[in-house]
């Protein structure tokens, strides 16, 4: 039989893991470069079939029923690979981080015996098969494939003594997470008997949300939130971001993060949109989202380590998407969905930048760069244009995705959104360009010997081995995803396409319909295209000056830690960033007991 | 419920209490694998003999080794880094 | 943060969570009833395609993606837990020390356990006919066997009897296979891993179609990576030493 | 004392968690991690069990029927299992560099360690 389209997802999950199981037995007998040139053609392989399903995906969802278990009435033994717009994007994003990081690996990371590339295979293959599921269980296999890989990736320079403590972390953190899951899973079974999303947003349809639901939903969100770091199950990220290798960053903070987010939001329409309020779930994940945002801008306002700045700069923007998922609208969807593309561009970028900073000078400490990076003429062009990307300045993708968001929280009647949007975007860019302010142009008061003194956490070792010119292939790889970021805002009609996926992924029992039955959904609205407005624009020109002046109050009002001395409240938020996983799976618990009060307590 | 299968989950809960409290690395092995012992039993009694079978080779035996290996080599470890600072 | 802290916080985030999973279990169908849709479809689904162990057709057949994810799970923490346990850089790994050395503490227990794990295996073996799946269960206690010859006697005894590469090659092979054959089925069956083999007379061994197949290739991978990750663990114990550090 | 099965599991993942909070050892927090996860074994279980029923294995003598515990959660359990031991490897040996670096794998102490 010709294989169709929907054929095309099992491929891009099955293809990697084949080649990664080849690389890891020949990985030792290959010369590097015949490692590095597979582990790149079967990505690029993977990116351009993603491309393909999206464009036949159109607006509408593309499906297959593995092993051709197609399910009778509403039940069913077999499990669902779907592609719907949203998860097809995300897919091509998976694929096109994946080339990037590899493409800037090529001349990085002294890889051992095709261990490095089988792992970030295997990473992209659970990833993308995290994205196609539909079905509760199989997300969580996934989902613990992603995070084995992950784990192993993270600690991956074992002479590192941060980077194996930050594996070890992630990887307890995350682990727990998903066996919560697994048990949200298993009670959600116990009542319903099936585990596809359609057939479980079916039987669920209107039952009354009692205290099996909400305890499901508590802790089959965990797992997911966990991955996403909403605060306070947050911590991990920081840890696991500073240490792990550039190339891998860029598939964290890209979009492994972000498909945290994604597990919230899929499960919640196609399992629970129709049983637990929509103003009950709004409220939990405004709170959730508001505290995130400001946790992370202010964490990241702190740090002088730059890849640890990165992650809470992460850690604010997942607040601020998980505001724009809260709205449960397609505009708000849908500009957080713009917001991530752009997002993905310009942090990667600038994590492949700090990649480079660290291997030429052997640390990413603001202080001890200072002045340092001058002649990096280059290097320093990219950086100043991701991190007023960063910020939010047009035509960039984030722009457009949070002038988007920003409306969306207009029309659904919360006026402090957009000044929450502009702060947060404005704190992050500014501490990202404070520091390129300080590295690349020596910018700010020279630092005291005794800050100099002070051990920051990790004092690396180099990740690789190239000096003089910067290799092309890492220069392109940045090059790229800049690009993609710019791209993100400028496609033109990328506004009303996103607001489409949205449109599908809200649509739960559209989805139930289709999968059981095979009703194809009608086409979407012709809406208004979503657009650059003129109150967009004046606001993303907002906080990108806003970034600027508080990057120069960094640089000149006295000194790096104006804003520890002023409050002790940053001082106590710093001291819970311990380190101590005892800590972290404690604030797990309250993070849950948060949600459980804030979606329970209403219903009761 | 029959009786069996309460005293089964019982003895699993107690001996799930004792692995969490027992603090000595040295005894992690010995008591994870009575723990995995424990869960085979019940899996029997629920009528999962497959899921027995595996739990029989993976938690009473395949983890267990590992935990006791990973001990020793800590130890071992150990040992040479005091060397070292001795010198 | 202190330990009371700590232990208050949890206790905290802790208790919210047990009340509400304790009120949850009310809501739950009685333990032991007779309510299990999955089942009632999943048994007719097995026989459908001539599997007497419901539970292989499960996991090889009718949810056979998830067996894919779950074990390549499994190859990539095994080529995770190599790259890490790797001798690093101030680290040399050299031949295992003194041939005669036996683990007096370890040797009782392999003892003991040596017999139930034989039996056991013949076990599996011998219900091969009756449970046709069981690549996971099979792999394992193969895997088990093989390792209480260190038990009870050496490391390098083991070493010369189980050189790790064949496994690595088994276990890769193993995950690679389960992979192509479920590619085949796009082709054969018209979807990603179907049952696209003949099928025989129930409860015959072959009677199964691709079940039989992918439960070996798993089997064969379960036994290789556990294989490759206890040896890994051996050789940190054994025979990685920091370099300079003289035994 | 229908749902005691289900609070044994419950409180096998909380004991589990509870655990890894109380942790001096880096193993010791990796095995309690694994009775967490026993937990969600034992809860699978427990929802899929039948009184009075069989094991969902037919021989070529029984006639298939539906009078048997349920397989699919038999099936979750089975592959999860052994998952778990090559989780568990994974973070063990991420505790074994740790050791290796900072020679202490006690979470007090290295939190202490990053001041």
């Amino acid at each position: 039989m010709l294989p169709t389209t929907a054929d095309l997802m099992p491929v891009v999950v099955a293809v990697p893991v084949a080649m990664a199981c080849l690389l890891a037995v020949l990985g030792r007998a290959l010369p590097r470069r015949a490692v590095d040139a597979l582990t790149l053609l079967t990505m690029l392989g993977v990116t351009v079939a993603t491309v393909v399903l999206l464009r036949d995906t159109g607006t509408g969802r593309t499906y297959t029923w593995l092993g051709g278990w197609t399910p009778h009435g509403n039940v069913g033994v077999g499990i669902a690979f779907v592609a719907d717009p949203l998860s097809a994007g995300l897919a091509v994003m998976i694929g096109v981080l994946a080339t990037c990081a590899l493409l800037f690996a090529w001349h990085y990371l002294d890889a051992v015996g095709g261990h490095f590339h089988a792992l970030m295979l295997f990473f992209a293959a659970g990833m993308e098969g995290f994205v196609f599921s539909a079905d509760l269980f199989d997300m969580v296999v996934f989902f613990e494939l992603m995070g084995a890989s992950a784990y192993a990736l993270t600690g991956f320079h074992v002479e590192d003594e941060t980077a194996v403590e930050g594996g070890l972390n992630f990887g307890l953190v995350n682990s727990l997470g998903a066996y919560l899951s697994l048990a949200g899973v298993a009670l959600l079974y116990g009542r319903v008997g099936q585990l596809g999303l359609p057939q479980l947003g079916e039987a669920l349809g209107h039952h009354r949300p009692d205290a099996l639901v909400v305890a499901s939903f508590v802790l089959v969100m965990t797992g997911f939130m966990v991955k996403g770091a909403l605060v306070p199950l947050h911590f991990w990220l920081a840890d696991a971001h500073a240490v792990a290798p550039a190339p891998v960053c860029v598939l964290f903070s890209g979009v492994m993060v972000e498909l945290g987010l994604y597990g919230v939001a899929r499960v919640y329409f196609t399992v629970y949109g129709e049983t637990l309020p929509h103003d009950d779930i709004r409220r939990a994940f405004l709170v959730l989202g508001v505290v995130t945002a400001v946790v992370g801008a202010a964490m990241c306002l702190g740090q002088r380590h730059l890849k640890r700045l990165l992650a809470f700069s992460t850690i604010a923007h997942m607040g601020l998407f998980t505001v724009g998922f809260a709205l449960l609208s397609s505009d708000g969807i849908g500009g957080t969905a713009v917001w991530v593309v752009g997002h993905a561009g310009v942090k990667s970028a600038l994590f492949l930048l700090a990649g480079l900073l660290l291997e030429r000078y052997g640390t990413v400490d603001e202080l001890e760069l200072h002045g340092k990076a001058r002649d990096q003429r280059l290097g320093a062009a990219l950086f100043f244009l991701a991190a007023i990307g960063l910020a939010g300045l047009p035509p960039f993708g984030t722009a457009l995705g949070k002038s988007i968001a920003e409306d969306a929280t207009l029309t659904s009647g919360y006026h402090w959104g957009p000044a929450l949007f502009v702060v947060v975007s404005a704190l992050t860019g500014g501490a990202v360009l404070r520091f390129g302010a300080r590295a690349y142009l020596g910018l700010g008061d020279a630092p005291h010997p005794e800050e100099l003194a002070e051990a920051t956490p990790g004092d690396e070792e180099p990740e690789g081995s190239v000096s003089g010119r910067t290799p092309l292939t890492m220069l392109s790889a940045i090059v790229v995803l800049l690009l993609a970021g710019l791209a993100a805002g400028l496609v033109p009609d990328i506004g009303r396409a996103a607001a489409h996926a949205a449109e599908r992924l809200i649509d739960g029992p559209g989805y139930a319909a289709q999968l059981l039955s095979g009703v194809r959904p009608p086409a979407p609205e012709p809406e208004p295209a979503a657009v650059w407005t003129s109150t967009g624009v004046v606001l993303s020109l907002l906080s990108t000056g806003l970034a600027l002046l508080v990057a120069a109050a960094g640089l000149w009002l006295r000194r790096l830690r104006w804003l520890h001395v002023l409050t002790p409240v940053m001082h106590r938020l710093h001291r819970l960033h311990t380190g101590h996983i005892g800590d972290y799976v404690a604030w797990l618990f309250v993070g849950m007991a948060a949600l459980a009060a804030l979606v329970g307590l209403p219903l009761m | 419920m029959t009786a069996l299968v309460a005293i089964a989950l019982t003895v699993v809960a107690v001996a799930g209490t004792a692995v969490v409290l027992a603090d000595a690395p040295g005894r992690q092995a010995v008591t994870l694998s009575v723990f995995g012992m424990t869960l085979v039993v019940l899996f029997v009694i629920l009528q999962a003999p497959d899921v027995a079978l595996s739990e029989l080779g993976v938690g009473t035996a395949v983890v267990p080794l590992m935990v006791m290996l990973t001990v020793r080599t800590m130890r071992k470890d150990r040992r040479q880094r005091g060397h070292r600072e001795d010198e | 943060m202190n330990r009371l802290g700590r232990l208050l916080l949890f206790a905290l985030g802790g208790g919210v969570v047990s009340v509400l999973f304790v009120l949850a279990t009310f809501d739950l169908p009685d333990f032991g009833s007779s309510i299990h849709l999955y089942r009632d479809l999943a048994v007719p689904a097995a026989v459908q395609h001539h599997t007497a162990n419901v539970v292989s057709a499960v996991n090889f057949d009718q949810r056979a993606i998830d067996t894919f994810g779950e074990e390549t799970i499994l190859v990539a923490s095994v080529v995770g837990a190599a790259a890490l346990l790797r001798p690093s850089a101030d680290e040399s790994e050299r031949r295992a020390p003194d041939l005669g050395r036996t683990l007096e503490s370890t040797r009782l227990v392999g003892y003991v356990l040596m017999p139930v794990t034989l039996v056991l295996g013949v076990d599996v073996v011998l219900h091969g006919g009756i449970t046709p799946g069981g690549g996971f269960q099979g792999g394992v206690v193969l895997a088990t066997g093989l390792h209480l010859i260190y038990v009870t006697g050496t490391y390098p005894a083991l070493e010369r009897l189980r050189p790790v590469v064949p496994f690595e090659v088994a276990e890769s092979l193993g995950a690679a296979g389960f992979a192509l054959l479920g590619l085949l089925g796009i082709w054969t069956s018209g979807a990603f891993l179907g049952n696209f083999l003949p099928l025989g007379a129930f409860g015959q061994i072959l009677s199964t179609g691709t079940v039989q197949v992918l439960s070996a290739l798993v089997g064969l991978e379960v036994l290789g990576s556990m294989i490759v990750l206890l040896s890994s663990f051996f050789a940190q114990e054994i025979s990685i030493r920091k370099a300079g550090a003289d035994q | 004392m229908s749902i005691y099965a289900y609070l044994v599991a419950g409180y096998l993942i909380l004991i589990g968690s509870y655990g890894i909070v109380r942790s001096r050892h880096l193993v010791h927090a990796v095995v309690s991690l694994s009775v967490a996860q026993a937990g969600t074994y034992v809860l699978l279980l427990a929802v899929g069990y039948q009184r009075a029923a069989s094991a969902p294995v037919f021989g070529s003598t029984t006639k298939p029927n539906t009078g048997v515990v349920d397989p699919v959660v038999q099936a979750m359990t089975l592959t999860d299992i052994v998952v778990s031991a090559t989780v568990t490897a994974l973070l063990l040996a991420l505790a074994v560099q740790i050791n290796k670096r900072h020679g202490t794998v006690d979470p007090d102490d290295l939190a202490a360690l990053r001041g």
